[in-house]
């Protein structure tokens, strides 16, 4: 290590290698990413293979299956007549075009079927994600200062409880108080009955209704959202408070936290700007954690608020064993979190100067 | 909310029944108590959906609404299935050896797009609808349709069929706009099943004749269809109807605050409970639910033994088991759900005898015999088979049975079920289309379904055997509903079958409707009929 | 050249008097420093010698307010006339940096890694200076001129990771000089560096002190840096000054047996290095009587009973030798 | 040097670093140790010379170049286990907690050493005999290393790798993390060891006070290669090479006025070309442009175009 | 505050393990036993209350500690067995083993646990065992990747390199040095995750994924009781039985992690 930095000192004065290395950076980080997705179509490939049953006995009724003509018109369709290695490769050239199948539950292109139940989960995780990431900096920086304090005492026991509540028996929970006994909160679903959904332009309800001017869809779909978001948000934020926490405790050890305070800088440049900025980048990877287990969160408790979001589809597609479905929103959860730790990586380069110029 | 078995599928369990299964909920709603114009109509359901194609739809979201697009030759009014009343055929006769119909075409009825409907069109659906190859086209097999004139169609069958006048009140054969839908890549070729483009086209736009057209439709979400400016009949109360995808649980909270019109399909069981009374409530027994069992030894000693079968029989607690289905309930009599013509009649209710049947295990020398029992893991009109499974384990085990439940989603259940090696299982049905012709085919030794169970001879197959060729060589109705009746009798005394409860369709309406009625017909509701409550 | 006061008497800036620190442990309050007493001025470098544990690093944290929470502090420090304890939190802020800087010992620890050198330079110079942004630019170019950092305006830009450890001690001292202090307090700052580079560091800090009348803390182990350096010489044992007096004559004719045992275990041509005992003890660990006691070879019995007090020749503190020893000491038992 | 119990034959140590390629830490460095003698190694953080006890002690391959230990090529450490030949040859670290596994009681890890031909009872009596030698007592044997000081842990370092009864010892800046008190007990205990069981040892270290204190023979390092090695005495009292120098005046020394110590300048850089120390040596001149190749000659080796016995290049129209 | 917190976490597994022990003892009912009573809210007879088939609900979570807790507690030593011996080998023996086994972690990862699990028990059909096998597929990179940095972070420590000089084997060094130094960060976080396992199971289960009916299992039992939400009690008992058992399993993990002082993942 030490070599090294003597060695590379003099890098300073060649932007050029400079470049090139945040250039090298960001290649490697995308054919990371490249290699995953193509694994990941393998995985979700050799999945679906071992889902029991015959697509086509599960698929046809029964005077259908007595027509070999139909039968074989089925398997023509879906490409089940050739071996394994040329339906995976059939399935990567289709999925390079754009087409993921057509699922064999609503006999439309999963794509078709993704790109509408995407935007209802991006309507909740967005949120949700937001929230959790300034409640649990904010809460976790708190309990960091006050290590070993009530509040911190509070913050850790509140935190623990809050990752050790099944979201699914949370959102019963929810719906129950707030909706069946308090009435305060909407039902489950996106949209009130008496109001039909805003235009589509980005699939989110709450943003397409204030595009085109109806406030009182908009927020009639902002309370729908409420509900949901908060319970998605307890799981995350417990888990985010913890891991700030204890980021934020080790930065605190950190000389330059001393040399921040022993300048004579106020104490809150010293939070917001030493401490703040130094934890980022795990406050970061954090993030991308918790949006991955997020995502796994909506299963459950979109299954709660009839949330017709990917978690549903995910859940619908598995319990049908609607094969191209599960491989659709495999591949497609897996991208996203591809997507997401690349977009990640690529911001430690923005937030950690070490990773950005060497 | 969707619970674990709540699953969107449809599929066919049955030769000739359906098993429609709830769906997953998607958009739901508080039933906000201002807002929605009175010349809406709201349709909460769970979606069971997959096409808009009335040659391809086979599932029961799809029928509700391809019943108010598309106009059939016949139908069925109110929840009246016995006999099929003029629609688009103003009159039909029958030959007497129920080979040939003669159909007379209204005069004008149009499409909504104003063309009239003329026997080319006719002949253009049914053509077509055999051709797709489609999951319900199997019931038309057999049959023929010339045009005569513009306005006469005949449709031969080859075997002498009394039921041709029903299935052309079915869903399925609802009349398309002939000219539209050839410009958008529909053929009644013999290619169809793969030259016919149409389904995308159809999915998005109504090419029939019915009282309503497609405004909308966001497949998972919501159908909205709208009033035919150019209806040949009379105008339907409500200029607007919405079919939401809605979960069971969100059907009653919603209807319980429902002041505006709207009405829930899927409303059943425990859920009626607690409803306010000023809510509507049209229910008509058309499920049966029944466990199989396998008549091979190679399978299971204990299922292949017929005493096991009586044993079962007489364990089962039949009024707790119709209980969990709440008040659409209905103890159990006859393989024929009573809404159908031919069903078994009051008084003919099984009857538990726990003391018999430890007395028929110990007859068959078998001592604490055990067995498995596959069942589809869903949850279907608001009840989960988990629960009713349950229910049948638990009263075996008060009579001295094991029974190992095994849950399968529905296409491994099916799969399991078809392969013919599954000792015991249970399933809901309910028919394709109001007669019992198609479960006496298939359920009698000999028929598909009861090959899955290894059933040709013994276990009370001849008596069966010989109701079922009764019943086939009926050519009317009524000798039909005769036969029907010995049949389930026989069934009932000696099968493989265990006839466990049946159970209601419902429909619900908020107080501002009227006429809301479940029909056993296959459309759950005439969407047209419902009406505004003055 | 080792320092000599000048001919005016220098300004006193520092004096601590009885300073004690006890922290808060797991199992009760652990005592840190005991009964510390020394003082600085302008222009002069002060040496404060001593092992791991022996509580020097404290007494600069102390004189920061650096210390962990829950830190106990009795005794007087008095900046420029004005106790330190007694300070507000605004106060503290302003003697923090702007009277009194500090250099920490691993330089690479000190800076933060994600800020740009330009930013730690600036950022409290204009709190405590009130100067604008351009002339915060303009002050730190000039002063890693003054510490020698070639290429100063790139180097703004730049971040900590891009510099050798060397430069980087430079620049946490530019960085400690940004806001104008009068004392700068070295926490062991050329332990972490080679001998060469050390010895460009001490030259800094004596051409800093020469030029601009600096006050400089220095904390090391090493009692040969402080010949070079410093005028005046502590040596830290378990928490306390065991000797104090002028470098040059601490060195020539160490009193307390612990500054003897520090010389004779050093490697230097000629001389044997010759071990000391045992191992060094923080002040928690110190035995009643003298600390140093268990490992002294000139031990007599009452060292294990009494604790000797740091005594000086004359009774006058600064300047003068002065050392706890009750064997070879000039001062008592208490 | 055909007595030599470790020889390094121009021996080259490359790291693969990301998006560099490589880098060479170590270029072309020969050295040899004989029995009984201490060589001491000394460069400042940087210079290779860590690297190069890994690889003279067979813990990793060299990138070019031989290392001999005994007359025969190491083998450098890899799946198989290490020929009992080469277990006479021993290292010793910096971290002497790094050293020991915690995990484990002190006798079972001296007893690995052992060697395996001894009677069962009499290895453990080897292993104790080994603490006595290092000061330490029979009772440490059952502790486990959690339970020493630093400079304790060493001193057990070292008696472990006697337990093997090595030929030879690598070590590898054995006292700078240790307390003033504790380096020179292990400094004590190493000569000792040379002086009594006649092993030769690499004593590698950035202190040049302390080599000097120690070493028969010091090559001093720089940017990977030796720049000068001689008898200590002479490189102490007349150092050739400008390195070597401002090594030596960089020393504080705690005498009274001793003055500050000697600034060299600039930064570790390797020049393009030439000389290595070229940018930073008060002495540069034309000629070191070219690199100067280290000459042997009666009082050492020295690598500097100032020594008058480095051979004048011969230059094209110079 | 922590210590009372660390023994009230220890008597609450403690009290759930002795009632998984004695739940054929303890629990007033036959769980599986059925009555006429159904629905019936929680009374003096039916603390609990009884659920849609007259199941006493007190016994059925009783009984529902026999299945969640031994099953996550597989779960957890299974992918600790099989995430650790994974990042064993790809610590030790580094390189392209290294790199093929962190891209399989990498892989694993990007499937959200639960999705993935899901897909896995559909493939292999729900059962206990399969959950478990599913729970065990998604958990283990966990492990793998923990006892890989644990193993890379030693591979710098001398004492392995000076054992290899000494002449001991690689395996001997594996076993004696390598293995006890590296795996209790993973254990540690074994305990951590055993709450997570629960929880896992239970949203398995809720989904139709876990024990078959009508096997007690908490998570099959909120979603049973989700079905009606107006009858809370069948719902809300399991999902505080879950929280209790996760929670006290969480508050215990932190403290052997704060105890052997092992960072987060």
């Amino acid at each position: 290590m030490l070599l090294r930095s003597v060695l590379h000192r003099s890098v300073l004065h060649r932007s050029a290698v400079l470049r090139s290395a945040l250039l090298r950076y960001v290649l490697r980080r995308l054919a990371i990413a490249a290699g995953l997705l193509l694994g990941s179509t393998l995985v979700g490939f050799a999945l679906v293979q071992a889902v029991p049953g015959d697509p086509v006995a599960a698929n046809l009724s029964d005077q259908a299956l007595g027509d070999p003509a139909a039968v074989a018109a089925f398997r023509a369709k879906w490409g089940l007549d050739r071996p394994l290695p040329m339906q995976y490769l059939a399935y990567l050239g289709n999925l390079l075009q754009g087409d993921l199948g057509t699922s064999q539950q609503t006999g439309r292109p999963v794509l078709a079927d993704l790109l509408d139940h995407v935007p209802a989960t991006i309507e909740l995780v967005l949120p949700a994600i937001v929230l959790s990431v300034v409640l649990g900096t904010a809460i976790g920086m708190y309990a960091a200062l006050r290590q070993g304090r009530a509040g911190d005492q509070a913050v850790r026991v509140g935190a623990l409880l809050g990752l050790s509540t099944p979201q699914f028996w949370l959102s019963v929970l929810a719906l129950y108080l707030f909706f069946y006994v308090l009435g305060v909160s909407p039902n489950g679903g996106r949209l009130s009955p008496q109001f039909s959904p805003p235009p589509r332009v980005t699939g989110m309800y709450s943003l397409d209704a204030l595009l085109a001017g109806q406030l009182d869809v908009a927020w009639d779909a902002v309370q729908h959202i409420a509900l949901p978001v908060l319970v998605l948000s307890v799981v995350t934020t417990a888990t985010l408070v913890r891991f700030v926490r204890s980021a934020i405790l080790e930065v605190l050890r950190k000389d330059y936290i001393a040399a921040a305070y022993a300048k004579g800088l106020p104490a809150r440049t010293v939070l917001l700007r030493h401490l703040l900025r130094a934890g980022l980048v795990q406050i970061i990877t954090m993030t991308s954690l918790a949006f991955a287990s997020m995502l796994a969160g909506t299963v459950l408790v979109e299954s709660v608020f009839s949330w017709p979001g990917v978690g549903e589809y995910a859940y619908a597609s598995a319990s049908a064993l609607d094969r191209p479905a599960i491989l659709g929103v495999c591949l497609f959860v897996a991208a996203v979190y591809i997507v997401v730790n690349l977009a990640v990586d690529l911001l430690y380069g923005v937030a950690d100067p070490r990773i950005r110029l060497t | 909310m969707t619970l674990r078995s709540t699953t969107p599928a449809a599929v066919r369990v049955l030769l000739a029944a359906t098993l429609a299964v709830a769906a997953t909920a998607c958009t739901a709603g508080r039933n906000g108590s201002s807002g929605s114009s009175t010349s809406t109509l709201i349709v909460n359901t769970s979606f069971v959906y997959k096409t808009l194609d009335p040659g391809r739809a086979y599932e029961q979201t799809g029928y509700v609404a391809l019943h108010a697009m598309y106009d059939s030759l016949l139908t069925f009014t109110g929840t009246d299935v016995e006999e099929p009343k003029p629609n688009l055929a103003e009159s039909y006769t029958a030959s007497d050896d129920a080979k040939t119909f003669t159909f007379t075409l209204r005069q004008g009825a149009t499409f909504a797009d104003g063309t009239p409907v003329t026997a080319e069109d006719v002949v253009f659906s049914l053509n077509r609808l055999q051709n797709l190859k489609g999951s319900s086209a199997s019931f038309f097999s057999g049959l023929e349709a010339t045009a005569k004139d513009a306005r006469t169609v005949v449709i031969t069958s080859e075997e002498p069929n009394p039921t041709v006048p029903v299935l052309m009140a079915m869903p399925a054969s609802g009349i398309l706009n002939r000219k539209l839908v050839t410009q958008h890549g529909a053929t009644d070729g013999e290619d169809a099943a793969t030259a016919d483009k149409a389904q995308q086209y159809l999915d998005q736009a109504a090419a029939g004749s019915g009282p309503y057209v497609l405004e909308r439709n966001t497949p998972g979400s919501e159908i909205v269809l709208k009033a035919n400016d150019k209806y040949w009949g009379t105008k339907p109360a409500y200029s607007r109807v919405v079919i939401r995808n809605m979960d069971v649980q969100n059907q009653k909270l919603t209807m319980t605050r429902a002041t505006d019109a709207e009405i829930a399909l899927d409303l059943s069981g425990k859920f009626l409970d607690g409803l306010p009374e000023t809510l509507s409530i049209s229910q008509k027994q058309d499920t049966v639910y029944f466990a199989f069992l396998n008549t091979d030894p190679a399978v299971s000693k204990v299922s292949s033994n017929p005493k096991f079968a009586q044993a079962m029989r007489a364990a089962i607690d039949y009024p707790g088991l119709a209980a969990l289905f709440g008040r659409g309930g209905g103890t159990a009599r006859g393989l024929v759900a009573p809404a159908y013509p031919g069903a078994l009649g009051e008084g003919e209710e099984l009857k538990r005898d726990v003391e018999k049947a430890k007395r028929l295990l110990a007859e068959a020398g078998l001592n604490d015999p055990s067995v498995e029992f596959i069942y589809p893991a869903i949850t279907y009109r608001g009840v989960d088979l988990g629960t009713v499974a349950t229910k049948v384990q638990g009263d075996a085990a008060a009579a001295g049975i094991d029974i190992e439940l095994t849950p399968l989603p529905l296409t491994a259940f099916l799969e399991r079920y078809r392969g013919g090696k599954a000792p015991m299982g249970m399933t809901p049905q309910s028919l394709s289309y109001p007669r019992a012709e198609s479960i006496v085919k298939v359920m009698s030794p000999g028929g598909v379904n009861a090959e899955r169970m290894n059933w040709s001879k013994g276990y009370g197959a001849e008596e069966a055997g010989a109701a079922a060729k009764e019943f086939l060589a009926a050519t009317t109705d009524a000798a039909r509903n005769e036969a029907a009746v010995k049949w389930q009798r026989a069934m009932n005394t000696d099968s493989p079958y265990l006839l466990l409860a049946s159970n209601s369709g419902t429909v619900v309406g908020s107080p501002a409707v009227t006429g809301a009625e479940y029909t056993p017909a296959g459309w759950t509701v005439d969407l047209a009929a419902v009406g505004v409550k003055k | 050249m080792p320092t000599t006061p000048d001919t005016s008497p220098p300004a006193e800036l520092l004096r601590v008097e009885r300073l004690a620190v006890t922290l808060r442990g797991p199992r009760g309050p652990v005592p840190i420093l005991t009964d510390v007493t020394l003082s600085a001025s302008a222009g002069e470098i002060v040496g404060i010698a001593g092992e791991s544990g022996s509580g020097k690093s404290m007494t600069a944290r102390a004189l920061l307010g650096l210390l962990p929470r829950g830190a106990e502090v009795s005794g007087t420090m008095l900046f420029q006339g004005r106790d330190l304890s007694t300070l507000d939190r605004r106060g503290r802020q302003r003697v923090r940096g702007a009277g009194i800087a500090m250099v920490f010992q691993d330089p690479t620890a000190a800076l933060h890694p994600m800020l740009s050198i330009g930013r730690q330079l600036t950022e409290h110079m204009r709190a405590h200076l009130g100067v604008s942004r351009r002339e915060a630019a303009k002050r730190a170019v000039e002063l890693l001129d003054q510490v020698r950092i070639p290429n100063a305006a790139k180097v703004l830009r730049a971040y900590p990771h891009q510099f050798s450890g060397g430069q980087l001690q430079r620049i946490a001292i530019a960085s400690a000089l940004a806001a104008r202090p009068r004392l700068l307090i070295a926490d062991e700052p050329t332990t972490a560096l080679d001998v060469t580079v050390q010895a460009g560091i001490l030259a800094l800090l004596e051409s800093l002190r020469a030029e601009m009348g600096l006050g400089v803390l220095f904390v090391t182990h090493d009692l040969g840096v402080l010949a070079a350096l410093a005028s005046r010489t502590y040596v830290y044992y378990a928490g306390r000054i065991v000797e104090t007096g002028p470098t040059a004559g601490l060195l020539r004719a160490p009193r307390h047996p612990y500054t003897r045992a520090l010389l004779e275990a050093r490697a230097e041509d000629g001389a044997v290095m010759r071990p000391i005992a045992g191992r060094p003890v923080n002040a928690a660990e110190a035995p009643p009587g003298c600390p140093f006691a268990p490992r002294c070879p000139d031990r007599e019995d009452r060292c294990e009973k009494s604790a000797p007090v740091l005594a000086y020749d004359d009774g006058e503190r600064d300047g003068r030798r002065g050392s706890a020893c009750l064997v070879h000491g000039t001062g008592g038992a208490r | 040097m055909s007595g030599a119990l470790l020889e390094v034959a121009e021996v080259a140590v490359e790291y693969r670093d990301r998006g560099r390629g490589r880098v060479r830490a170590v270029d072309g460095v020969s050295l040899s140790v004989a029995p009984g003698q201490i060589v001491g190694l000394v460069g400042e953080s940087g210079c290779g010379k860590s690297s190069l006890a890994r690889v003279a002690a067979g813990l990793a391959a060299p990138a070019a170049g031989q290392v001999r230990f005994g007359g025969r090529p190491l083998t450098p450490l890899g799946w198989r286990r290490r020929p009992r030949a080469e277990v006479g040859l021993q290292m010793v670290f910096q971290n002497p907690y790094s050293s020991l596994n915690p995990r484990r009681t002190i006798l079972s890890q001296l007893l690995d050493g052992v060697p395996p031909d001894l009677p069962p009872a009499g290895r453990r009596e080897h292993a104790l005999h080994q603490l006595e030698r290092v000061g330490l007592p029979e009772s440490a044997a059952g502790r486990y290393p959690g339970q020493f000081s630093g400079g304790q842990l060493q001193r057990i370092a070292i008696a472990r790798a006697l337990a093997a009864n090595p030929k030879m010892i690598i070590a590898d800046e054995p006292v700078t993390a240790l307390d003033v008190s504790s380096q020179a007990q292990v400094v004590g205990v190493l000569s000792q060891l040379v002086r009594e069981l006649g092993v030769g040892m690499l004593f590698i270290s950035h202190d040049l006070a302390l080599v000097h204190r120690l070493a028969d023979e010091t090559a001093v390092m720089y940017l990977g290669a030796i720049v000068e090695s001689a008898p200590t005495r002479r490189l102490w009292r007349e150092p050739r090479h400008p390195y070597t120098r401002a090594l030596i005046e960089a020393i504080p020394r705690a005498e009274p006025g001793a003055g500050l110590p000697k600034v060299l300048p600039g930064e570790v850089t390797r020049p393009e070309s030439g000389c290595r120390f070229r940018a930073r040596c008060p002495h540069a001149f034309d000629r070191c442009a070219e690199e100067p190749p280290l000459t042997a000659g009666p009082g050492g080796r020295v690598a500097c175009w100032l020594d008058a016995r480095v051979p004048t290049p011969e230059r094209k129209g110079a | 505050m922590r210590r009372p917190l660390v023994l009230i976490a220890l008597s609450v597994l403690g009290a759930w393990l002795l009632l998984a022990v004695l739940a054929g003892v303890v629990s007033p009912y036959d769980p599986l036993a059925q009555s006429a009573d159904t629905y019936a809210p929680p009374s003096a007879a039916h603390w609990f209350g009884t659920d849609e088939l007259g199941r006493d609900v007190l016994s059925r979570v009783v009984h529902g500690a026999r299945l969640s807790i031994p099953l996550a507690l597989a779960v957890v030593v299974l992918a600790l067995l099989l995430g650790g011996l994974l990042g064993l080998i790809a610590g030790y023996v580094g390189r392209a083993v290294d790199e093929v086994i962190m891209r399989l972690t990498d892989l694993v990862f990007a499937f959200p646990q639960i999705i993935l699990a899901m897909a896995v028990t559909a493939a292999f059909g729900p059962s206990p065992a399969n959950a478990v096998l599913a729970l065990v597929i998604v958990s283990w990179p966990v492990y793998a990747r923990v006892i890989r940095g644990a193993v890379l972070g030693i591979r710098g420590e001398n004492y392995l390199g000076i054992a290899r000089m000494l002449g001991v084997g690689p395996i001997t060094v594996l076993r004696r040095d390598v293995v006890p130094n590296s795996v209790g960060p993973a254990v540690v976080l074994a305990t951590l995750e055993l709450g997570n396992a629960v929880l896992l199971l239970a949203g398995l289960s809720f989904l139709g994924l876990g024990p078959r009916p009508p096997a007690a299992e908490w998570g099959a039992m909120i979603a049973l009781g989700a079905a009606d939400i107006s009858k809370w009690w069948v719902s809300v008992f399991p999902g505080l039985a879950i929280l209790t058992v996760v929670l006290a399993c969480n508050i215990l993990g932190d403290a052997i992690r704060d105890r052997f002082d092992v960072g987060h993942r």
